[in-house]
């Protein structure tokens, strides 16, 4: 059938959603990143108060110290929504799916000194649980936050957490051929053993924080920026040059990939709650100090197992101060 | 009289080999069609073979590739590596 | 039953009388004419006559319906909150009984709606 | 060497246990009852979270990778849908408004499950059910957000689409939708998930997605059952986790039954009230039809339910009570509803319109007892006054049920002629309820009830921007004489009769 392509059938009517229009202008077009993130939140009339939290309303943004004029200034510099984070993910998760198989066919984990075999399983295979408690933290961040960018974003990293814990189970169960066993001792290392403890002390403590604001920073700034440098740069770049883990880096390519990525997530929303006011800043600067502190404290025992004690506590200052400098960037 | 169990696929390329393995397997089921969907009912209890969609295939079968198919069951549901089986305890 | 909370859980009404700036809230319901899908609500002040809603208040919502010039007003059958009632048209509505939230429905007789069906 | 020789084999099932259970703890340095402080105030009573049986075993690897799979085929059909101005291939306009009722009154309910779940998938203190919600939570998030994107082309063509959230949280028949999910996520968790998981997703959303889906392909719509359908696949997920969710609290402890009985009760009604909705869409809005709502409800809700209560039946649960008052109302329920939309469309973001007389014979066949008798007087009644230039629009605001929000509209189960009025005295006031299911959950729990946003009494309290209905659709953002008003005049239907008159002539 020929058709006139002029024929006002094909005239738009609008270009975009009311509300992304409000915010862009009624002429510009909309990501879809835009249409499937701004306003999505219900904002108004809720009907009936929470039984599991009757002072506050559904969707209270009085959940965190932090005030915004508008939750919706947050955005994702990734653009992720469910479609583009799920492809991101599948394509990493390709990678690595080849390089666990590289490594597991030509049984590559065994080029790694035994001693160091150990030491892997002490400071990396517990790790699991500390990537299970940033799930749950970035979970509750999902449940209790303000505006579906930033619960979007908390939702996409709760998932990533998840997969990051699998990662590490499955390299024990390379480890451990498949028994299980390694995996039952790093949690019994996770539960007992001195090293870990002020770690599980301060991921205990972190899951009880009534501001999911504070939990953000806390999870996603402070103790990762201490824990992902220290184990994926330093831990990984020890064992690959004096101990033969040159394979284990291959199966941590993932969690490598996904920190670079969510540094510049994290770094622009604190930078834009900063920039909000200084009441922001301040609290932000508190939160930080706190609990940037905490982690560096809680991971040298960690540290110093690994790198040994002047080492160990060299890179634990090294992350600190890196922390530091990315706070002042981000003008806090 | 056993309860009917049930799985309603999309009717496309994809679901195809899994609807004709499961008539296969399960002599009693009845394919229902209806636009862009298949209902398929079973008395009592249905299994996917992951052997059978393979050979309907010709290639390996993940049974979780069902997930991209699948858009409604009724009965419960057990997934192992070789089948997927929905079944009432009645 | 006390709602399964933490804490606390009793809140102020949304739908206090205080809510209505010195109205209340009244229901009238036409039996037998669905055409109109549900009872209506309208905020009345208590010393409005019963007779001026009927003139001033339904005409205006009901009046589009063929029956309702038919209505003889005496034989009409009143319910007030579902019980049989007797209203006096020349009292107010608080005179007649009626509270916040009351729902008046009435019966006219031998007027089945369009068609005799209901509506 | 500790790196073993040759690895056993791992099953499906050992292998999902090994990557997943184990990753929780008993918290030592925070007491558990702080960190999970909502599992036991709902009275349920949990021996042992291992007991869990999952009910998909998705690692998360696998997730993405499917998941991923099922968003470029969407996209893929998305983007060329639009690409083909695929909106002029439906079978006519007035199926959009089916539409324009499910992107504001459904799609930010799947935003709400997302959210919801994410509260649930905190705060269970069992890893095995916290990663099925968690899951659950990331797949509602896609759901809301691939009927945004696939709604995204029609908004742009069509009326009424274009504010859908503002208006969820505004428009007086949307607050039914929004009250429900309200009261779910406001609820304890695991009564969230007898209400959502259980009541919902097992037993009613395949009322809303599959006979609804399949409709939208046979009315030529590819977006809408493309991104229905490949949402489904996540619900049959979902539907797992609801079964496994009530058998886990079944076999947890006896005392549990009678709390679990009354959640189902409850949310079983609230779920099939809310899915009134549906059966007008089904009924009325599709220009081809593939079954009705009746046929629906007895496929879908008797034949499919009563094989799931039957296996239930061992723990000691029964059929809800909606059962029965639903299949009194099966055969009235659309009309019902499609009446209060007729009366009130001029202040609706969708059109009404009165069926054709096809249509009005289709219906009669499907409702030989109810539709000749009740419905069609009154239909041709209002065609003859819209011949007349009289079309009718309700003047007056209706009387709302407290719990479910729906108009007053519902008759007697025992007689289609009389509207139901059941109510309560509460603390010195009147409270009114459509049915004897809204009243019981009315009656349980007052005080949560008390608290209900009612649109119709929000407007009379002057909290919805004035005193006129002009006033108050402006405040909706409704654009008047555009979104709202009878189909025949809109400018939806001006542009549809424009397209096929253009379409004629390029054909001749």
């Amino acid at each position: 059938m020929k058709l006139d392509i002029k024929t006002t059938a094909l005239e738009q009517r609008r270009q975009t959603y009311a509300n992304v229009a409000r915010r862009k202008g009624a002429d510009m077009p909309a990501s879809r990143y835009e249409e499937a993130t701004l306003d999505l939140q219900p904002a108004a009339n809720f009907h009936y108060r929470p039984t599991w939290d009757s002072s506050h309303l559904l969707f209270d943004a009085g959940r965190t110290a932090i005030v915004m004029d508008d939750w919706y200034a947050i955005r994702d510099p990734r653009q992720f929504y469910y479609g583009t984070y799920t492809i991101a993910r599948s394509r990493m998760t390709e990678t690595q799916e080849k390089n666990f198989a590289f490594v597991e066919k030509r049984n590559l984990l065994s080029a790694m000194d035994p001693a160091w075999t150990e030491t892997v399983k002490t400071y990396l295979l517990p790790l699991k649980h500390y990537e299970w408690g940033a799930n749950m933290n970035n979970c509750q961040i999902a449940d209790l936050g303000s505006g579906a960018a930033i619960t979007q974003i908390a939702t996409f990293n709760m998932a990533d957490r998840l997969g990051i814990a699998q990662f590490i189970s499955r390299i024990a169960l390379l480890l451990d051929g498949n028994s299980g066993a390694a995996l039952e001792a790093s949690k019994k290392a996770w539960l007992e053993d001195g090293k870990w403890q002020e770690m599980r002390h301060m991921v205990e403590d972190s899951f009880v924080l009534d501001d999911w604001f504070e939990q953000f920073v806390a999870q996603n700034f402070c103790m990762d920026g201490i824990v992902y440098p220290l184990v994926y740069q330093q831990f990984d770049a020890e064992g690959d040059a004096n101990h033969g883990a040159g394979a284990l880096a291959m199966l941590s390519e993932f969690m490598v990939d996904w920190y670079a990525e969510g540094l510049r997530v994290n770094d622009a929303v604190l930078k834009l709650v900063a920039g909000q006011s200084e009441a922001n800043r301040a609290k932000l600067a508190e939160w930080i100090a706190t609990w940037s502190g905490r982690a560096a404290g809680a991971f040298q025992p960690i540290a110093e197992f690994v790198l040994g004690e002047n080492a160990g506590r060299a890179a634990i200052a090294a992350a600190g101060a890196e922390l530091a400098a990315r706070a002042q960037k981000a003008g806090i | 009289m056993a309860h009917i169990v049930s799985i309603t696929l999309q009717n496309n390329d994809d679901a195809r080999p899994i609807i004709e393995a499961i008539e296969q397997d399960n002599p009693e089921a009845t394919v229902n069609v209806y636009p862009a969907m298949v209902k398929i009912d079973c008395p009592g209890r249905l299994e996917i073979r992951r052997e059978t969609v393979e050979e309907k295939l010709g290639r390996p079968w993940d049974v979780q590739e069902i997930h991209l198919v699948v858009i409604s069951l009724a009965g419960n549901l057990d997934e192992e590596d070789d089948y997927l089986t929905l079944e009432w305890n009645n | 039953m006390p709602v399964s909370a933490i804490g606390d859980y009793d809140f102020e009404p949304l739908d206090k009388r205080d809510n209505f700036h010195g109205t209340m809230l009244t229901y009238w319901h036409w039996d037998d004419h669905l055409m109109f899908c549900a009872a209506l609500a309208f905020p009345l002040p208590p010393d409005m006559p019963f007779g001026a809603v009927i003139r001033e208040v339904l005409a205006s919502a009901y009046s589009y319906h063929p029956d309702w010039e038919k209505i003889d007003w005496e034989a009409v059958e009143w319910a007030l909150d579902q019980a049989p009632f007797t209203p006096d048209f020349d009292k107010s509505l608080a005179e007649n009984g009626l509270g916040h939230k009351s729902l008046v429905s009435f019966v006219t007789p031998g007027l089945k709606g369009i068609k005799g069906a209901g509506s | 060497m500790t790196v073993a020789k040759k690895p056993r084999k791992l099953g499906l099932k050992q292998r999902y246990s090994m990557l997943t259970r184990g990753l929780d703890w008993e918290t030592t340095y925070q007491p558990m009852d702080k960190v999970f402080p909502y599992t036991s105030y709902e009275g349920i009573k949990i021996k042992d979270w291992d007991d869990w049986v999952d009910p998909f075993r998705l690692t998360m690897d696998a997730y993405w990778k499917y998941q991923a799979e099922k968003e470029r085929k969407l996209y893929a059909v998305i983007d060329s849908f639009s690409q083909n101005n695929g909106h002029l291939g439906i079978t006519d306009a007035r199926y959009v408004n089916a539409l324009k009722l499910f992107l504001t009154g459904v799609s930010p309910l799947e935003y709400m499950a997302h959210r919801g779940f994410a509260h649930v998938g905190r705060h269970f203190s069992g890893v095995g059910p916290r990663i099925a919600c968690q899951m659950q939570s990331l797949d509602e998030l896609r759901h809301v957000q691939t009927q945004v994107h696939a709604m995204s082309h029609y908004n742009k063509f069509f009326d009424g689409l274009h504010d859908f959230r503002h208006m969820h949280d505004r428009v007086w028949y949307l607050s039914v939708p929004k009250s429900f999910f309200d009261d779910a996520y406001s609820a304890g968790p695991f009564e969230f998930l007898t209400s959502i998981s259980f009541a919902f997703e097992y037993v009613l959303t395949n009322l809303l997605f599959v006979p609804f889906m399949s409709g939208a392909a046979y009315n030529g719509d590819m977006a809408t059952v493309t991104f229905g359908f490949s949402a489904q696949s996540d619900e049959a997920r979902h539907m797992t986790l609801g079964l496994e969710v009530i058998k886990f609290m079944l076999e947890q402890h006896e005392d549990n039954v009678p709390i679990v009985q009354r959640w189902i009760d409850k949310w079983a009604w609230r779920g099939y009230r809310v899915l009134a909705l549906v059966a007008m869409m089904m009924d009325y809005m599709l220009p081809k039809r593939i079954m009705s709502w009746q046929e629906a409800w007895e496929m879908y809700f008797e034949e499919a339910g009563g094989a799931l209560f039957a296996d239930l039946a061992r723990y000691g649960i029964r059929p809800p009570k909606t059962a029965e008052v639903a299949a009194k109302e099966k055969s009235r329920l659309s009309h019902e509803v499609w009446s209060i939309f007729y009366n009130y469309t001029h202040a609706a973001a969708f059109h009404t319109w009165m069926p054709s007389e096809d249509e009005m014979r289709w219906l009669a066949e499907k409702y030989p007892d109810t539709f000749e008798r009740y419905y069609r007087p009154r239909y041709e009644h209002w065609i003859a006054q819209e011949k007349a230039g009289n079309r009718f629009y309700n003047q007056a605001l209706p009387m709302l049920c407290q719990v479910c929000q729906i108009p007053m509209a519902f008759t007697e189960p025992d007689d289609p002629s009389k509207i139901c009025f059941r109510s309560s005295d509460f603390g010195g006031d009147k409270y009114h309820f459509c049915s004897d299911g809204c009243k019981e959950i009315f009656d349980f729990e007052p005080r949560k009830y008390v608290q209900a946003w009612l649109p119709v009494h929000q407007i009379y309290q002057g909290n919805c921007g004035g005193a006129t209905v002009p006033e108050v659709l402006d405040w909706y953002h409704l654009n008047q004489g555009a979104d709202n008003l009878d189909y025949n005049g809109s400018p939806d239907q001006e542009f549809w009769e424009k397209w096929k008159a253009d379409r004629a002539r390029a054909a001749s």
